[in-house]
C-alpha cells in the first residue's frame, strides 16, 4: 500500500517549494490519488525529514498559520532583501490583470482568475502580488486540492489610493478587463506622484 | 468543368443522393471520400485546420501525395466540395477559405490551357507558388508541434520558490534602531502583568540563568515564537522583568534573533543557530 | 578580501529560490556590496556547488534564458501539478504556430505571419503572447504603416525551459526553400516530359 517513503517525501518537497501560499497537511494529501495517499502522520514525517534535510541549507522549512513554507533564512536577508529594494519592477499587463479580478471577484481562487483570463496565470503573478501584500489567502474552497481563495489587502487600497474597495471603478462592463486595468494603472499613477514609497523602510517615529 | 473526380462509388449509408451542393454548377450529389463526417462533426472538423493552408495540406497528407507533385485537379474539385459542403451547412467560412479555392480554380485552369510555346526554362509552373507556401507553412506546423513537446513552464514544469526572509531582521539592530519598538512591547506586556497582579505568587527565587534556559528552551525548534508569548504573565512583574532581562542578554550573546516583518508589526523571537546553542548550553 | 564562501553560496541560493523571476550572475553580484562582491567565476562556482547539493533533492538548479532557476523535478510533475485544481488549457495550434513562426523567423511582422499561415492572425493570440511576455515588440518596419516587428524574449526561453534560441528543436528536417525551389523545378521538368501530372518520388519525410 502507498508510495514509497520517499517518493512521498519528494512530493511532498516539490509541492511545497511549488506552490504560491503555504500547503496545509490536508492540502498535501489531496494530491495523492485515493489508493496512495499519506496518511497525516506519514506527511508530517516527510516534513520533519525535510526541515532536517535542509538544516544546513539558506532556505528553511517552516510552519505558518495556513500551513508549511519554504522561506530564505533570516541570516540572508541583508543580501536577498534587496532584490525587492530598488526597481519597483513595471506592472505587466497579466499582473494588472490578475489584480483587478481579485479585486472584483474576491475571493477567487487561481482556476476562477485562469477561467476569466483565459490564460493560465503563473506562479510568479501571485507570489508577485502576495510579496506586495496586495492580496493575502483568505480561506480555503472546501473543494478537491482546497485551492487557495485570493482576496485584496488594506496595502492594496493604500497603493492605489483607495479608501475602499467601493471606490473601485465600478465593473460596468463585466467582461472589460481592459478598461479596468487601465483604470487601475491611472489610479497607481495618480497615487505614485502623490508620494510614498509603497512599501520599503519606515523610520521609527 | 470536371466534375468532382476524386471519390469513386463508396458512399456511406446515410448520405442520402440528392443535390447536396453545386460546385462549379455541377451537382454534387456524393460527399467525397475525405467528407465522411457526421454533418454535426463538420464545425469541428473545420476548426482542426488552422486555414487553407492546413487543410490542403491534410487533403494531400491524407493520400500520401507529394507537395511537390499534387494532382491540382483532383485536390482542387476535394477542396472545393469541402468548401461548398460548408456553405450548405451554413458554416462560417473565412475568407481565406474562399480566396484559396479561387486560386485553385486558377491554377486548375492554366494547367489545362495548352502551354504557350515557352521562350526560355524561366517560366513558372502555376503550381510552383502554392507549393512553396505549402511547403513553408508544413515547416512550421512542424515546428509548432516540436514546441509543443518541449517541457513548459505551468503544465511540465513548475518553478520552486521560497518566501522571501522576513524583511526587517535585527539582533543589534533592534537593540539599537528600535530599542523604542521593544520597550513599546515590553511596557505593553508589563501592563498587562500589573492587571494579573491582584494573584502574585510570591517570587520564589527566579534566577536569571534559569530563565535563560526557559527562554531557550521555548525556542527549541526553529520556529518563530511571539515576543509577548514568552511572558508569563502569572509571574508579575518580577517574572516579566526577568525574562525580559534575560531576552536582552541572548541577544547580546547572539543566541536569539529577533524578526519583524515591518515596524508595527508583531516581534517575533528566534533561535539564531540551534547547534551553536545547544552546544553552548550543554 | 569578499565575503565566506559559504556565506556567498547561501546568499545565491537563498536568492535564487526568492527571486520570482530567474536570475542571472549579473543580478546575483548586484545583491552584494562593492567591497564584497563576488566575481562572476565565485558566482558560478556557488551555482554548480549548489547544484551538486541538490542532486538528491526533489527540486533541481537549472539554467534558462534569463538566468537560473530551482524548480521541481519533472518526476513530481504528475503530483506537483495537481496544486492548480485545473490543467492549464492547452496551447492552440493557432498560438504554437504563430509563436513558431515568430521564433524562428524573428523579427516578423503579423503580415508576415499571416503570408506563411494563410490566415489571419487573430489580435486575441498576439495580446495572449504579449501578455505572457513570450513576445515583445522589437521595433517597427520601415515600411508604409511602420509594421511592429515582433521577436521572442527571455521570458519565452524561460518558459520553454531553453537557455537560447540555437535550443530550438530544429528546422532541418524541413528542406530550405532553396533547394525546394529546385527538386520542385526539376521534378516539374521531368513530369511535363512525362506529360503525366500525377505520382512523383514522395521524398517528404
Amino acid at each position: 500500500m502507498g508510495l514509497d517513503r520517499k517518493l512521498v517525501r519528494g512530493i511532498v518537497e516539490g509541492a511545497i517549494f511549488a506552490s504560491p501560499v503555504p500547503m496545509s497537511v490536508e492540502g498535501l494529501q489531496q494530491l495523492f490519488v485515493d489508493g496512495e495517499k499519506p496518511s497525516r502522520q506519514e506527511v508530517l514525517r516527510a516534513i520533519g525529514e525535510l526541515q532536517t534535510a535542509y538544516a544546513e541549507r539558506a532556505v528553511e522549512l517552516i510552519e505558518v498559520g495556513s500551513g508549511f513554507r519554504f522561506q530564505v533564512r533570516a541570516l540572508y536577508a541583508p543580501w536577498v532583501g534587496k532584490l525587492w529594494e530598488e526597481k519597483p519592477q513595471r506592472l505587466s499587463r497579466a499582473l494588472l490583470e490578475t489584480l483587478a479580478i481579485i479585486a472584483y471577484r474576491q475571493p477567487v481562487t487561481r482556476a476562477e482568475i485562469e477561467s476569466i483570463r483565459g490564460v493560465v496565470v503563473s506562479t510568479q503573478i501571485i507570489r508577485t502580488l502576495l510579496d506586495r501584500e496586495w492580496i493575502a489567502v483568505a480561506g480555503h474552497r472546501e473543494v478537491p486540492g482546497r485551492p487557495a481563495l485570493l482576496a485584496t489587502t488594506r496595502q492594496f487600497l493604500d497603493a492605489f489610493s483607495l479608501k475602499n474597495l467601493a471606490e473601485l471603478p465600478p465593473l460596468a462592463a463585466l467582461r472589460d478587463i481592459d478598461s479596468i486595468t487601465r483604470d487601475l494603472e491611472q489610479h497607481l499613477a495618480a497615487a505614485k506622484q502623490k508620494e510614498l514609497p509603497i512599501e520599503g523602510p519606515v523610520s521609527n517615529e | 468543368m470536371a466534375s468532382l473526380s476524386a471519390p469513386e462509388a463508396e458512399v456511406a449509408p446515410e448520405i442520402i443522393a440528392e443535390v447536396i451542393a453545386r460546385v462549379y454548377g455541377e451537382a454534387v450529389t456524393e460527399l467525397p471520400e475525405d467528407l465522411y463526417i457526421p454533418p454535426d462533426a463538420l464545425a469541428v472538423v473545420l476548426e482542426a485546420f488552422e486555414g487553407p493552408l492546413d487543410l490542403l495540406l491534410y487533403l494531400i497528407r491524407k493520400q500520401n501525395l507529394d507537395i511537390l507533385d499534387i494532382p491540382i485537379s483532383r485536390i482542387t474539385d476535394q477542396y472545393l466540395a469541402y468548401i461548398d459542403l460548408m456553405q450548405v451547412l451554413h458554416i462560417d467560412l473565412a475568407a481565406e477559405y474562399l480566396l484559396m479555392a479561387a486560386l485553385l480554380a486558377e491554377i486548375k485552369s492554366r494547367m489545362l490551357l495548352p502551354k504557350p510555346v515557352q521562350t526560355g526554362d524561366e517560366e513558372d509552373d502555376p503550381r510552383a507558388e502554392l507549393v512553396r507556401r505549402l511547403q513553408e507553412y508544413e515547416r512550421f506546423k512542424k515546428a509548432a508541434e516540436d514546441l509543443d513537446t518541449l517541457p513548459q513552464e505551468g503544465r511540465d514544469i513548475f518553478p520552486a520558490l521560497a518566501d522571501a526572509p522576513l524583511k526587517i531582521v535585527v539582533s543589534e539592530e533592534l537593540m539599537i534602531g528600535d530599542l523604542p519598538g521593544l520597550l513599546d512591547a515590553m511596557r505593553d506586556i508589563l501592563r498587562r502583568a500589573e492587571l494579573r497582579q491582584s494573584h502574585v505568587i510570591g517570587s520564589e527565587g527566579l534566577t536569571l540563568e534559569q530563565r535563560l534556559r526557559e527562554v531557550l528552551e521555548r525556542l527549541q525548534d526553529d520556529s518563530l515564537v511571539m515576543f509577548h508569548e514568552l511572558f508569563f504573565l502569572q509571574e508579575g512583574r518580577m517574572g516579566v522583568v526577568v525574562t525580559f532581562m534575560a531576552i536582552l542578554e541572548l541577544l547580546k550573546q547572539k543566541m536569539i534573533t529577533l524578526v519583524q516583518e515591518s515596524v508595527f508589526a508583531q516581534i517575533y523571537v528566534r533561535r539564531m543557530d540551534p547547534q551553536s546553542a545547544e552546544a553552548a548550553w550543554a
